[in-house]
């Protein structure tokens, strides 16, 4: 047994904080990640004892909420809280995925313009407003995206394909920034 | 220079351009055609099959004639149209399809030839003898054909998509188009106006009218002004609407006004709950003869080069039509200062013009290669000559029903204006207004906009006043339709592919009378254009030669694109690496580190091999980091494999009909190998299943199938056995996994773990949480190499990490990192599958793995999997072969055959799936599928591979070359 | 009328007056020996071979719209012979060796041109896998070449070898492979087949199949009935509906293809070329378009029209693999509707109602079946014999698991061959 | 095309993949209902029930589309 320290190293998005015209992409930290997948008949149960450990309830198909972690609706059955760790919910399939995702955040006042150029949905501020998340396609990757504030999207897509989304991001802000 | 007054250029910015090397210039707010007939350049281009000289036909997207290249060499656009492109500072544009240029082309020698080269001769000749036609005919006729030349190198070009969003989309901004926009503006709908012109307006900048007290052009400046500075208005410029999908899904291509980083184009998929069709309409040529001289123009584009691009088509001008408007075209040059030498009119209409007026007579020929005049038939049958540089034409307008076909419907033909209008209905959500409709005045047009408008505002519950019509012209254009002027001479009614009235008529007599058949045999209607001016008139050749009505002989339907689209554009972001998804696993970065060659691995990368100092060919390295791992321990990066945690109170009874197997008997802490059949009952997919709890199951997938079976799991649980609980998540992405293997691998993870492994806790096959650096990991003891080995995973950030770790302690060992080629050494010593086997059409029968069928449950694949057909004895079955022949090696891909066997399909006797050299028993090894394989072991069979030249003798062996009693993966 | 360049010449001098039709246009009799419902591709062929081979000529062809309107007018005109599984192998074979004859058969110029086909590779694998598909073709006594990477490079200058997304590691050549004029093999046949007494009837639309005590006895048509011997259904994008009229359920799906044309460009791509990774081939026709196709819109669809995510998966392959395509504008799409089946090969074969034929699931290889698919099934009909290249062709393989023919290995699903 | 989620509203059709035929899995050996249930189809040209899935929620469809038109009446989850 050797005296062994593993260090942890984020996902593979090139150089960022990267800003073209208005827009700036980051990568975030939304520190931990866990699915929580209710059982059948379960998702109040689950709701009232994740609200009782950590004051999150499930929110509703295509929201979030914040408190001191967030939660999000994820897909069917399914919610991701991230920012703070899971307390035990024995009503629900619970999975880590916080080193599944890579997070970046999309600054600036041309966020739904930019995201027209990567997603099919109208994701401008009336149609998609705070406190809003949605699953989507971003050429030929599966992501979430939330509105974080009216300046501000999240975006996530598999930690694998961090380069990929990054680049197709950065070229979309170009374009906008372009024409 | 034929630059008059006025028009809507601006005269303060000079355009500096060039055609065919020459210099000219002209105004911003010119196109490339119009400033060519500002500086008197007639012929522009040549026409695709006969090479005659051609001028410029028409204003707008519909014309035939003239193309050209703009640029030169990589990224040169051939086929831009002329009437299209907008003047800018540099523009280099060249004339195509012409040798050696476009005043003398060689190839205008066609022209002559013409009475044998009417529709379809080729249909009749050149055939045989053997290959002449790929060897001396096709070849001659593809460098005659086509148009312009596509460079062939690749250039950086930036092109780009993206996705919209409305209320109301609004097709045209001309004066239906602009009035519906303001209207639904005006009551708060969200509004994207998409008009092909970087102009709005339409027609209201081309015809001299009042609209609202002021001029038209004015007007149209005004409300685009308006609807500018609203929040709820897009404006799209530049924008043809190219293509209406299902469910209100249009696409549209914005060209962009060139800037350095800016892309060129921009594809919109538009998503419009309502859209209203304001395309407009497009005038129709009259086919006479000799109709396709440079300087015969249509009236109403005679009119906008005159009005709006204040540039002069010719200096004496004979005016051909049967309408109201031939008159406006004929006013309109007077007060431009080009001499009208007559006025023809086919009806017996009065004429309250100043001109020589020709009423009932007709235009029936153009005399000069380049028009010099035309010859007059006279209502009283007499004939004149009249000198003129330019003949504007109009045969009637054809309403721009195209978008309205996109989804099935056909057109329908109304009387009273001789046209197509698009059908009730057409497309669910969409309302044709305006000239595109049938309206022809420019009031009615106002009005049907607002109208359309005031329907959809309607219908998306918005309400508010809508705004006044302005006043605008009202007075009934009169018309009446003009197909074909009687005579002799070749009338063209398919300008671009070198369509005459004749070929039409030809056809029908050769029994080509439905229009598609006729479309097809003349080629009519295939060109660029779409046969968009002249498509009409040809049905009315066709109409009149076989006897039926205009309606009764048919139309045609019109297909996306509406106008032709870059591929570039609608591909935008395919080039290069932008296909698909690139996806590294957390140890990239060590593989490059150790100059690993990567391998795609589906949208993975993988390393091949690790090559080291010394090392000159991929083998030396593959071989080496084989036996490293037989003989001490080898890492491998497999966090590709699918990994789907299934949990649930009846994950147990899930799985078990998910596989083939029995998972609901594996005890906690245990792994099983597990198989995985689509519904047909064949193979889809292996893997390990691993029991983390009572109801806490992780999957195992090959790298290539991971999301088929996630799917797969997905529609099991959620259609075939909605009853049972059980949820899936794929973790593929959340753990790093790496391979531990080889003899010395636990001695590696004693040194590595954060507590030692003791062997009766480790048996072969089981798993469990470990500790690694103080982080959380898990540990399957499991082998694809037949080795005492291990797969170690941890969360994906202490990838890089610990490969750099397991990498360092295993070269210390003797050991050290291996890829790809080895792991598939490894896997076909031990006769272990991957998809070279399992290649969709083995069954586990074939596979010899059919114990693994646990045929008194139910699961996915059972019953097809017990067809008769899928067990016979003659199917092919795995084996195992090495080389007994002279020739060592042996090749995937080759076939089996009887040793003396002549080496045909009748005679095949099965196919290699998988081979390797061997450097644990030194020689080549293969897996093969072999008809009656199991009962064949001993026997010799030839190895033959066409294709690479290589022929051997081999024995038929059992697949599981190396360590058959499993010793040493247990041990 | 023979066709031949010295009519040409004396028509041209004469005034193109003395054409005739192509092929005459009767009306339906009350009885025929053979009814083909279908003026296809297939079915005209069909026509061809029963006079041709067997001496049948009282024999019509039905069709609801135009003869050669269907997906024989809407293909990418592809011919080719470079299966892998025995049944499909010596059917696609035989089909080559009757399109190499086909213009002297046919006195019509139906312009195939043999200007070789490549499928491209990206992975060892793939390789493999197109190393054991060129075996498969020469044990089939058909023509295949293995060209490496730099042999690939030579031949086609202008693909992006190295940074697309799959780089190209080789290709596997077929010669012999190349295009044919679409329109011209239907209008040849039906010609050939007029000619030699066959009466071919358009608008004439099948509405349903006369069955009494378990045979075959005619047709009802929008033109009356017809009374028939023997019947068979040539009608890929329609089968299933018009064995319905017989009762009869198929294994097909009807999925949309569709295709693109660029506008006319001098030559530029000379080769049929494949890439199967991005489901991209792409040919030039004689005219000068850029002919070329993808992958099904994967929904079932009688409407011959698709939807843009396939539109644009089809172009981003065609930029990834030959980036020059960039300035290349598409002129027109259309689509198809094919007859998938569960493995992806068709079916010849006689149904299970005496004196009724089916000739149906060619998924999308119909067009270069056009020639072998007649010639087949006119030998089953005249003969109710399977013909040798088409004895794999059975329609209870599905029900047996016996000879099934999975060329991709993609199962079941009709969408996914 | 565009089909509405139950869960994400209405969507563009690259979200969705095509799942085959809604039919209903028979149980016991191979025989007809199997034959049928694998391989034959109704392939109406018409109304058409068909399994889609929702990619990106995971959402398996039950889609009523008309295979002429492509208009979709209906969309359920699989087993609403």
């Amino acid at each position: 047994m050797a005296d062994l320290t593993l260090i942890a190293s984020t996902p593979a998005t090139g150089t960022l904080p990267v800003t073209r015209g208005t827009m700036t992409l980051s990568q975030a930290d939304p520190g931990p990640l866990t699915s929580i997948a209710p059982y059948k008949g379960q998702a109040g149960a689950v709701s009232d004892a994740l609200q009782a450990a950590t004051g999150l309830a499930l929110p509703g198909v295509g929201t979030c909420a914040t408190g001191k972690g967030a939660i999000q609706w994820f897909g069917r059955d399914l919610w991701l809280l991230s920012d703070m760790a899971a307390p035990d919910l024995p009503g629900a399939a619970l999975t880590d995925q916080t080193d599944a995702w890579v997070t970046l955040d999309l600054t600036g006042p041309q966020g739904a313009e930019v995201m027209a150029r990567r997603v099919p949905m109208d994701l401008r501020l009336a149609a998609f407003p705070e406190g809003a998340t949605a699953r989507t396609e971003m050429h030929g990757m599966m992501v979430s995206v939330t509105r974080t504030g009216p300046d501000a999207l999240r975006i996530m897509a598999f930690r694998s394909m961090a380069k990929t989304l990054a680049h197709a991001m950065i070229e979309a802000m170009e374009n906008v920034a372009a024409l | 220079m034929s630059r008059i007054a006025g028009g809507l250029i601006d005269r303060t910015r000079p355009v500096s351009f060039t055609f065919d090397g020459h210099a000219y210039q002209g105004f911003a707010g010119d196109t490339l055609a119009s400033a060519l007939i500002a500086n008197d350049q007639r012929t522009v281009a040549r026409s695709f099959k006969y090479h005659r000289p051609r001028g410029i036909l028409s204003a707008g997207s519909e014309e035939p004639n003239a193309l050209v290249t703009l640029g030169r060499g990589t990224g040169q656009e051939p086929n831009a149209r002329a009437t299209m492109v907008e003047l800018r500072e540099g523009l280099a544009a060249r004339s195509q399809n012409a040798w050696p240029s476009v005043g003398f082309d060689l190839m205008e020698v066609n022209d002559l030839a013409a009475p044998f080269l009417t529709a379809g001769f080729y249909y009749k000749t050149f055939m045989g003898p053997y290959r002449i036609w790929e060897r001396l005919f096709e070849p001659a006729i593809r460098r005659a054909a086509g148009l312009g030349v596509l460079s062939k190198e690749a250039a950086d070009l930036r092109f780009e998509k993206a996705f919209a969003f409305c209320d109301l989309l609004v097709i045209g901004a001309g004066p239906t188009g602009l009035m519906a926009a303001l209207t639904a503006a005006e009551a708060g709908a969200d509004v994207i106006l998409a008009d092909e012109d970087f102009l709005p307006g339409g027609r209201l900048n081309s015809d001299r009218q009042e609209v609202g007290g002021q001029a038209s052009s004015a007007w149209a400046g005004e409300v685009t002004a308006r609807l500018e500075a609203m929040e709820n208005v897009r404006i799209l410029r530049r924008t043809a609407v190219t293509g209406v999908y299902d469910q209100g899904t249009y696409g549209a291509l914005q060209r962009h006004a060139p800037g350095p980083t800016r892309p060129l184009e921009t594809f919109w998929r538009i998503v419009a709950r309502h859209a209203i069709l304001a395309a407009g309409a497009v005038e129709r040529p009259v086919a006479f003869a000799n109709n396709d001289r440079p300087g015969v123009m249509l009236a109403g584009a005679v009119r906008t080069y005159v009005n709006r691009f204040a540039a002069a088509p010719g200096q004496t001008a004979v005016v051909f039509g049967a309408s109201d408007s031939v008159h406006r075209t004929a006013a309109d040059l007077r007060r431009a200062g080009v001499h009208v030498a007559a006025l023809v009119d086919a009806r017996d209409a009065p004429c309250d013009l100043d001109v020589p007026f020709y009423p009932g007579a007709q235009v029936e020929r153009v005399l000069g290669r380049e028009a010099e005049g035309v010859v007059i038939r006279r209502a009283d049958g007499t004939e004149e000559r009249v000198q003129a540089d330019l003949v504007a034409m109009s045969g009637g307008w054809n309403p721009l029903v195209h978008l309205s076909c996109h989804m099935n419907a056909r057109p329908v033909w109304r009387d009273d204006i001789a046209a197509f209008v698009p059908a009730p209905g057409a497309v669910p959500g969409m309302i044709p207004a305006g000239a595109c409709n049938g309206e022809v005045t420019t009031a009615a047009c106002l009005a049907a906009g607002r109208d359309a408008a005031r329907q959809v505002v309607s219908d998306l519950g918005l309400s508010g006043a809508s705004p006044d019509l302005p006043e605008a012209e009202d007075r009934e254009a009169r018309a009446e339709p003009l197909w074909v002027v009687p005579g002799k001479g070749r009338k063209w009614v398919d300008f671009q592919n070198d369509v005459t009235t004749k070929d039409v008529e030809q056809a029908a007599r050769e029994n080509f009378r439905s229009v598609e058949h006729m479309k097809r045999y003349t080629t009519q209607g295939m060109a660029t254009d779409q046969g968009r001016t002249g498509g009409v008139t040809a049905l009315a050749v066709l109409a009149d030669a076989t006897g039926r009505s205009i309606p009764g002989t048919g139309t045609t339907t019109y297909r996306p694109p509406y106008t032709p689209v870059h591929i570039g554009a609608l591909g935008a972001g395919g080039q290069g690496k932008g296909f698909a998804p690139e996806r590294f696993t957390a140890a990239h970065p060590v593989h490059l580190s150790m100059t690993a060659p990567m391998i795609e691995a589906g949208l993975w990368y993988r390393p091949s091999f690790y090559p080291r100092e010394g090392e000159k060919t991929w083998r030396a390295s593959c071989d080496r980091e084989a036996l490293m791992v037989r003989n001490s321990v080898g890492i491998c990066d497999v966090t590709t494999l699918g990994k789907i945690d299934v949990q649930g109170p009846d994950a147990a009874e899930f799985l078990d009909f998910v596989y083939t197997g029995t998972m609901s008997t594996l005890k906690v802490g245990r792994v099983r190998y597990g198989l995985m059949l689509r519904e047909d009952g064949q193979i889809m997919d292996d893997g390990t299943c691993a029991r983390l709890g009572e109801a806490h199951y992780l999957v195992t997938t090959t790298t290539a199938a991971a999301g088929l079976v996630m799917k797969q799991m997905e529609f099991a649980a959620q259609v075939l056995r909605p009853d049972l609980d059980v949820r899936l998540m794929s973790v593929t992405e959340q753990w790093f996994q790496a391979a531990v293997a080889g003899p010395k691998s636990r001695d590696l993870l004693n040194d590595l773990l954060d507590a030692p492994l003791e062997p009766e806790d480790w048996p072969f096959m089981a798993c469990g949480a470990v500790s690694v650096g103080g982080v959380p990991a898990r540990l399957f003891r499991i082998s694809f190499s037949g080795e005492h080995a291990y797969e170690l995973a941890v969360p994906a950030r202490y990838g890089e990490s610990l490969f750099r770790q397991l990498v360092a302690r295993a070269e210390s060992m003797g050991g050290g990192a291996y890829g790809m080629e080895a792991l598939n050494v490894l896997r076909i010593e031990k006769g272990l599958l991957t998809h070279a086997e399992l290649d969709g059409r083995t069954t586990a029968y074939d596979l010899n793995l059919k114990g693994m069928m646990k045929r008194s449950k139910d699961f996915v694949g059972r019953a097809a999997a017990g067809r008769e057909g899928l067990l016979d004895e003659d199917r092919p079955r795995l084996v195992g072969l090495k080389p007994t022949g002279a020739v060592k090696q042996l090749t995937a891909g080759a076939f089996l055959f009887d040793p003396e066997a002549e080496p045909t399909r009748p005679n095949a006797q099965g196919t290699i799936s998988s081979v390797a050299f061997s450097p644990t028993l030194g020689h080549f090894i293969g897996l093969a599928l072999l008809k009656e394989g199991p009962d064949r072991h001993g026997d010799t069979v030839r190895m033959v591979d066409h294709l690479r030249g290589i022929s051997t003798l081999c024995e038929v062996c059992d697949p599981v070359f190396f360590d058959p009693e499993g010793g040493r993966v247990r041990g | 009328m023979r066709f031949n360049a010295l009519k040409i010449l004396t028509e041209g001098l004469t005034g193109n007056k003395g054409w005739g039709p192509h092929w005459r246009d009767p009306d339906p009799k009350p009885a025929y020996d053979i009814v083909i419902i279908g003026g296809g591709g297939h079915g005209l062929a069909t026509a061809f071979y029963l006079a041709q081979q067997h001496g049948l000529t009282n024999v019509a062809v039905l069709e609801k719209g135009y003869l050669g309107g269907g997906n024989m007018g809407r293909n990418t005109t592809i011919v080719r012979a470079n299966y892998y599984l025995p049944g499909n192998s010596e059917f696609y074979s035989h089909s080559l060796k009757l399109w190499e004859r086909m213009e002297s058969d046919l006195n019509y110029n139906v312009m195939h041109s043999q200007r070789g086909l490549i499928n491209l590779f990206h992975s060892d694998g793939q390789r493999d896998a197109a190393v054991r598909r060129g075996n498969a073709m020469i044990n089939q006594g058909d023509d295949a070449i293995l060209l490496g990477r730099d042999e690939l490079r030579k031949m086609l200058p202008y693909l992006d070898h190295d940074t697309g997304r799959f780089p190209i590691h080789g290709g596997l050549y077929h010669p012999r492979g190349g295009t044919a004029r679409h329109d011209a093999v239907a209008w040849g046949f039906a010609r050939g087949a007029s000619d030699r007494g066959i009466d071919l009837i358009q608008n004439c639309e099948v509405t349903g199949i006369d069955v009494e005590g378990g045979r075959v006895t005619g047709v009802q048509t929008s033109r009356g009935q017809i009374r028939a011997r023997k019947v068979a259904i040539v009608t890929a994008g329609r089968s299933g509906q018009v064995a319905a009229m017989a009762g009869l359920r198929l294994p097909i799906e009807s999925h949309i293809l569709q295709a693109f044309v660029t506008e006319g460009l001098k030559p530029v791509i000379d080769n049929v070329v494949t890439f199967g990774m991005g489901h991209f081939y792409i040919s030039q026709s004689d005219k000068g378009g850029l002919v070329f196709g993808g992958d099904l819109d994967f929904y079932p669809s009688y409407a011959q029209r698709g939807n843009l995510p396939t539109v644009e998966h089809v172009m981003e392959a065609g930029m990834t693999l030959m980036p020059m395509l960039s300035r290349a504008k598409v002129l027109r799409s259309w689509g198809g509707i094919m007859d998938m089946t569960p493995d992806g090969s068709p079916i010849i074969d006689k149904a299970p109602i005496d004196g009724l034929y089916l000739d149906c699931g060619w998924c999308y290889g119909g067009f270069k079946a056009v020639p072998g698919s007649g010639f087949a099934l006119a030998h089953l009909l005249a003969t109710d014999r399977p013909h040798d290249s088409a004895t794999g062709f059975r329609l209870d393989r599905f029900t047996t698991g016996r000879g099934l023919m999975d060329e991709e290995g993609t199962g079941a699903q009709h969408n996914l061959h | 095309m565009r089909l509405t989620c139950p869960h994400c509203g209405t969507r563009d059709l690259r979200e969705f993949t095509y799942g085959g035929a809604a039919l209903e899995r028979p149980t016991g050996d191979w025989g007809p209902a199997w034959d049928a249930y694998v391989h034959l189809r109704e392939n109406p040209a018409g109304a058409s029930f068909e399994w889609w899935q929702h990619d990106v929620c995971a959402t398996w469809l039950k889609v009523d589309r008309d295979t002429r038109t492509h208009v979709i009446s209906q969309v359920t989850e699989a087993r609403a």
